[in-house]
């Protein structure tokens, strides 16, 4: 039956389909492809499925260059998660997602809607979640909408994940004014399956029934992917869809019917209907499976009426899912779904004929040869050229830099980056998340990476999500590469081999020259730093366009990495424990200081080259850290990062809230670096380790050709953190520290309940009073 | 035979319990330019479409929801608002 | 001994429970899901934590409907044993099977984290383990757990001896901090006339391993096993 | 010279967005012996105690309060029930 445009439907001009964010070229395209004029359907399901959300038309070609494979990894990059084994017949699938544009414009709908999508993707491989993780970004924190947005994105989070059940384990939080405009919000899922338990969202058997499942479809959202493919202005704020409401109770419900389905035997194949709703989904399943599709919209549940095709393809409704069951099991899902109070409805079926074809009744809305339709759309890769004003930035010479009166005193400089609110302690965000339910949370947010146990084995995973954004502005393959590294030496700090990541690539606009030459060069460090440290990329996500009229935002390509812990005896918290245990300093300190946090909280600055990574000296440290903490040598590793080694030392000390411990240290074998790098740079490959065998952790590291030394010893708290370094002696107090530590975020916080000058800071969202 | 009505209900938190969120709010309002703001509850509006004989045993049917699902007796006072037919 | 733990739509906190019980008690237990009217057979009954029909309304407020709902009361009638924790208790004190109700935290925000807790009474099945005046270490994660009743309700448990746990801070003390969520008296937990329904808003089901935080809840456990088998 | 007003305010889920918490209610309800109840929405009552020159200025700056605070633009609607002098 040939194709008819539906009464009423909008005829297609060039407006339209420039509205529809279709370019002239992909417009001739598809003309070729259908070989006529496409219907009104057909124009919005195109414009969906080759949005740069759906098609990765711009980053696909450099994401083809990034390693894959392992003997360990089950399921690469192309399903809703990656999936990688862990022993024991078990297997672990992860996936990290973002929702920046919607969290901008609702931020607790839109951060809560993002924790929902990323655990539907991880249960529909099988998988039941155990943890979530979230990366986010924003302003300035002195800002009342910033405060705003972040406060209701956290909200967001915590109501969603707590409520379906799944302990928010670990994340990271950082406040600079280039995301004032672009916040960044992207969630991380982990999911435990049995490895003959997993599924794939592949479209097979010809007559296999196509179900929807889960919640009605409403008018939520529609073009939410190709809006989240155009930058943030003001002519698109009027535009914005309808927001997306989430209901992690429904999400609950589907969680457990949609394991208890694949369990059944009764399905082939399950996708979440996610971004660009029903039509991705059933798309992308058709192609996975070179199978043709027909799907009826008028048997798809509704939540309003006189809901039009478009409409039902388009929408973004959250908690739905989609199923390809077997023949003639229809009434078994059916029941399973109604044990959970869900309701199931045919809505088409698997055909022969390579076609996706959408009807309204007996009339055919849409219909395009199969697989062409995903793989059709165009991949581009845009001029790339580095900016001239960044890469002057670079190359400032940051050592000329004056010091400021106060730096006299280092406890000032190390007070003033404690209570820089992005390296300050997250205590009062995760205090709002459920880090403990489903009782295996052994280090939970507060260490260097999160340790979830495997139930039923001695084994954990250690999860971490990381980058810094100000490096991989200045310069973005080193960036890359340093947050896949740092990312690999919190995991190991905690004790676990890193294994395998997940990547979210958060950008600007790609058909800048500058913005795809910080893509291009972020995707060649990553996947360099994943070949070095056999860490192979398992999926990710790309969020382009962030950007308004104001800038860009900061590359920032944040990693999401999963290691394995062999024994629960191995998990190694952040904090020192005993007092008289020797402190050993892994890795070399450098005179670098370019990129720290030092120079833009203290300076105002973001200049200079970003530390580099020797990714050869990074593997050996992680040998070498992996192998004390297997002999029993290391009561606590951790990491320096933001803030230098005087922070890595003040979080030591006051990082186990309920029990400070001081510390001694002489840091005067480096007397020949200035005071400020020695204590505030960021060089990169070192650990604070605490032990009772400093011995046996020094040969361990000699063994692999990693330096380490004897620095000093825990103290008492009474003690204070007093050091030796560049032929003085400073002592900084426990309490000073750890108010500044704890403190600079709430207070902030509570300055915002009472002196707010935005719209929404107590906004009752949707809660009970 | 019955006809359509609408009922606006509100349930408010009992006098004398604390109301914290209507204290943030209160400190909130007072903050974004409302010094004249004394006191602010926060409570619970909900519209629920039905049918009845009339509008009398709408209300009568509402006055039961209420007793037994959308008020706590414990920390909670109910008012059925009105009762429009549609 | 065989527990009963009910599952609600939105129950998050049951397999929490059912490892505590069986894991590392080494006791049976099935789970009751929340349409079905028979217990199995349970000696004890957990209403475990969780967010039964995603807290909509109020907390519990729907989920005290549920038709294994009437098979908890005769239960608790008989003088049988009820562990309602958290979303637990808040369904307990909808039904009616406790008095009082539990309201949003006075801060608005839900709170996760470990906690201390004076153990107030070890006259009942489920504290008798403990010592009277022991301070334990037990996490609470709720957003809506601030205990209020009327302060003849209130005396009146204060005078039967029915408060069985208080928040206080590491030292046994209460101060401005040692409260989490604005609870009228600092109460946590409380138990019925007939001492064998306790609810309390901490979780002691997330206490039974110090590997994951603490070991101070399994006396609990231990309390109710031996006081059933006796 | 000013007066005071209690203003009644109510907010509520726009029509066309996802309510989960009135799709629970009225789901609730029909199990409770309502089976008559058709669709359910839970919004939210103010009660805002204020001083203004007269009711007019009360109920224009209780809808500035709304729009900046009270009702959330992007998914809710208000509507200022009453003003009352008292
Ligand atoms: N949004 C968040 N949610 C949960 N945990 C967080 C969040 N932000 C930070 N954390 C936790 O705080 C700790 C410090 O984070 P971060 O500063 O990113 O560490 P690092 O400097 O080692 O990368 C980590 O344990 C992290 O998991
Ligand atoms: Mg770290």
């Amino acid at each position: 039956m040939p194709v008819t445009p539906r009464p009423g439907d909008p005829t297609i001009t060039p407006a339209l389909v420039a509205e529809h964010g279709i370019t002239p070229f992909e417009y001739e395209r598809l003309l070729a492809m259908l070989g006529r004029e496409p219907t009104f359907t057909e124009l919005g399901i195109v414009s969906a499925l080759w949005s740069e959300h759906c098609s990765y038309k711009h980053s696909r070609p450099l994401l083809r260059t990034l390693p894959t494979e392992a003997p360990w990894v089950l399921q690469g990059p192309g399903e809703n998660a990656g999936v990688i084994a862990v022993g024991d017949g078990l297997a672990v699938a992860f996936k990290i997602e973002s929702h920046n544009h919607p969290s901008a414009v609702e931020p607790y709908q839109g951060a809560a809607t993002g924790v929902g999508g990323i655990l539907r993707d991880v249960f529909t491989m099988g998988a039941r979640p155990i943890a979530l993780l979230d990366s986010l970004r924003f302003g300035d924190l002195e800002s009342p909408r910033v405060r705003y947005l972040f406060s209701g994105v956290v909200k967001g989070i915590g109501d969603y994940g707590n409520c379906v059940g799944i302990p928010t384990v670990a994340g990271e939080v950082v406040f600079d004014p280039a995301y004032e405009g672009n916040p960044l919000v992207n969630a991380m899922c982990v999911g435990l399956l049995k490895e003959e338990e997993l599924i794939r969202a592949v479209a097979q058997g010809v007559g296999n029934p196509i179900i929807a499942v889960g919640a009605r479809t409403g008018r939520d959202g529609i073009h939410g992917a190709s809006f989240a493919s155009e930058d943030l202005s003001e002519e698109n704020e009027a535009k914005r869809p309808r927001v997306q409401v989430g209901d992690p109770f429904t999400e609950k419900l589907l969680l457990e019917a949609s394991l208890e389905l694949i369990r059944s035997g009764h399905i082939v194949a399950i996708q979440d209907m996610g971004a660009a709703g029903l039509t991705s989904s059933s798309a992308e399943m058709a192609a996975r499976g070179d199978v043709g599709v027909v799907i009826d919209t008028t048997k798809v549940p509704a939540r309003e009426e006189g809901m039009t095709p478009y409409e039902l393809l388009l929408s973004e409704s959250q908690e739905r899912m989609l199923v390809v069951a077997k023949k003639g099991h229809e009434d078994d899902v059916a029941a399973i779904l109604q044990k959970w109070d869900l309701t199931a409805a045919v809505i088409g079926e698997v055909i022969a004929e390579p076609v996706y074809r959408v009807t309204e009744g007996d009339r055919v809305v849409a219909e395009f040869p199969g697989i062409r339709l995903v793989t059709d759309c165009p991949t581009y890769e845009p001029e790339a050229r580095e900016s001239d004003a960044i890469r002057a930035q670079r190359e400032t010479d940051v050592a000329a830099i004056a010091e400021l009166p106060e730096e006299s005193d280092p406890v000032w400089t190390l007070t003033r980056l404690l209570s820089s609110p992005t390296i300050a302690s997250k205590r009062w965000v995760h205090r709002q998340y459920d880090t403990m339910v489903r009782t295996s949370t052994v280090i939970g947010p507060g260490g260097d990476a999160a340790v979830v146990r495997l139930r039923g084995t001695d084994k954990a995973v250690a999860l971490k999500v990381d980058c810094n954004g100000r490096y991989c502005h200045l310069d973005p393959y080193e960036g890359a590469k340093q947050a896949v590294a740092e990312a690999a030496r919190n995991v190991a700090c905690a004790g676990g081999r890193p294994k395998a990541i997940t990547n979210n690539l958060n950008f600007g606009n790609p058909k800048r020259p500058e913005v795809y030459f910080q893509l291009r060069e972020a995707v060649r460090g990553m996947g360099e730093a994943c070949r070095a440290l056999q860490t192979p990329v398992t999926g990710g996500n790309v969020s382009l366009y962030n950007e308004n009229p104001n800038g860009a935002i900061y590359p920032t390509p944040v990693i999401g990495m999963v290691g394995l812990v062999e024994a629960i005896a191995h998990v190694t918290p952040a904090h020192f424990r005993r007092a008289g245990d020797a402190i050993v300093l892994l890795g070399e300190n450098t005179a670098e200081l370019g990129g720290s946090e030092y120079l833009q909280r203290v300076h105002g600055l973001a200049a200079g080259a970003p530390p580099r990574v020797d990714l050869d000296a990074e593997r050996r440290l992680i040998d070498a850290l992996l192998d004390a903490i297997a002999g029993g040598h290391v009561a606590s590793a951790h990491d320096c990062s933001d803030g230098g080694l005087a922070v890595a030392l003040a979080e030591c000390a006051v990082g186990d809230e309920e029990r400070w411990l001081g510390a001694d240290v002489d840091l005067s074998a480096w007397d020949a670096l200035p005071r400020r790098a020695l204590l505030f740079g960021e060089a990169q490959g070192r650990v604070v380790v605490s032990t009772a065998a400093p011995d046996a952790v020094v040969a361990t590291a000699a063994r692999l050709a990693y330096a380490a030394r004897v620095v000093g010893a825990v103290a008492a708290d009474a003690h204070g953190v007093p050091v030796t370094a560049a032929g003085g002696r400073f002592t900084a107090a426990l309490a000073a520290l750890a108010d500044a530590d704890g403190g600079a975020i709430p207070r902030l916080m509570e300055r915002a309940a009472s002196a707010s000058a935005t719209a929404g800071e107590s906004r009752p969202h949707h809660t009970t009073p | 035979m019955t006809a359509s009505f609408r009922i606006e209900i509100r349930v408010v938190p009992r006098r004398g319990i604390l109301d914290p969120q209507g204290k943030a709010v209160a400190d909130a309002l007072h903050s974004l330019g409302f010094p004249e703001v004394g006191d602010v509850r926060v409570g619970r509006h909900v519209v629920v479409e039905t049918r009845a004989a009339d509008a009398a045993e709408a209300g009568r049917r509402a006055a039961e929801m209420c007793e037994k699902l959308l008020a706590n007796p414990v920390t909670e006072d109910f008012e059925i608002e009105q009762v429009v037919p549609v | 001994m065989k527990f009963g733990i009910v599952t609600f739509p939105g129950s998050n906190c049951d397999y929490d429970a059912y490892h505590a019980v069986v894991d590392q008690l080494g006791e049976t237990a099935a789970y009751l899901w929340h349409k079905d009217r028979d217990l199995q057979g349970a000696d004890v009954v957990i209403l475990p934590g969780g967010f039964s029909y995603g807290d909509y309304l109020r907390c519990g407020a729907i989920a005290r409907f549920s038709p294994i709902m009437d098979a908890v009361a005769a239960h608790a009638a008989r003088g049988a044993p009820v562990l309602a924790i958290c979303n637990g208790f808040q369904i307990a004190c909808e039904a009616g099977l406790l008095p009082g109700a539990l309201l949003r935290n006075a801060s608005l925000k839900y709170v996760c984290e470990q906690r201390h807790l004076r153990v107030e009474t070890t006259d009942s099945r489920f504290t008798a383990g403990y010592e009277k005046g022991q301070v334990v270490r037990i996490p609470i994660a709720h957003g809506e757990g601030r205990y209020h009743a009327d302060d003849a309700t209130l005396d009146r448990l204060e005078a039967e001896d029915r408060v069985v746990f208080r928040y206080v801070g590491a030292d046994g003390g209460s101060d401005d901090r040692s409260n989490p969520n604005g609870s009228l008296r600092d109460v946590a937990g409380i138990l019925n006339e007939g001492r064998n329904v306790l609810g309390m808003m901490p979780h002691p089901e997330r206490a039974v391993e110090p590997l994951v935080g603490s070991g101070d809840g399994l006396a609990l456990f231990e309390s109710i096993v031996a006081r059933v088998a006796a």
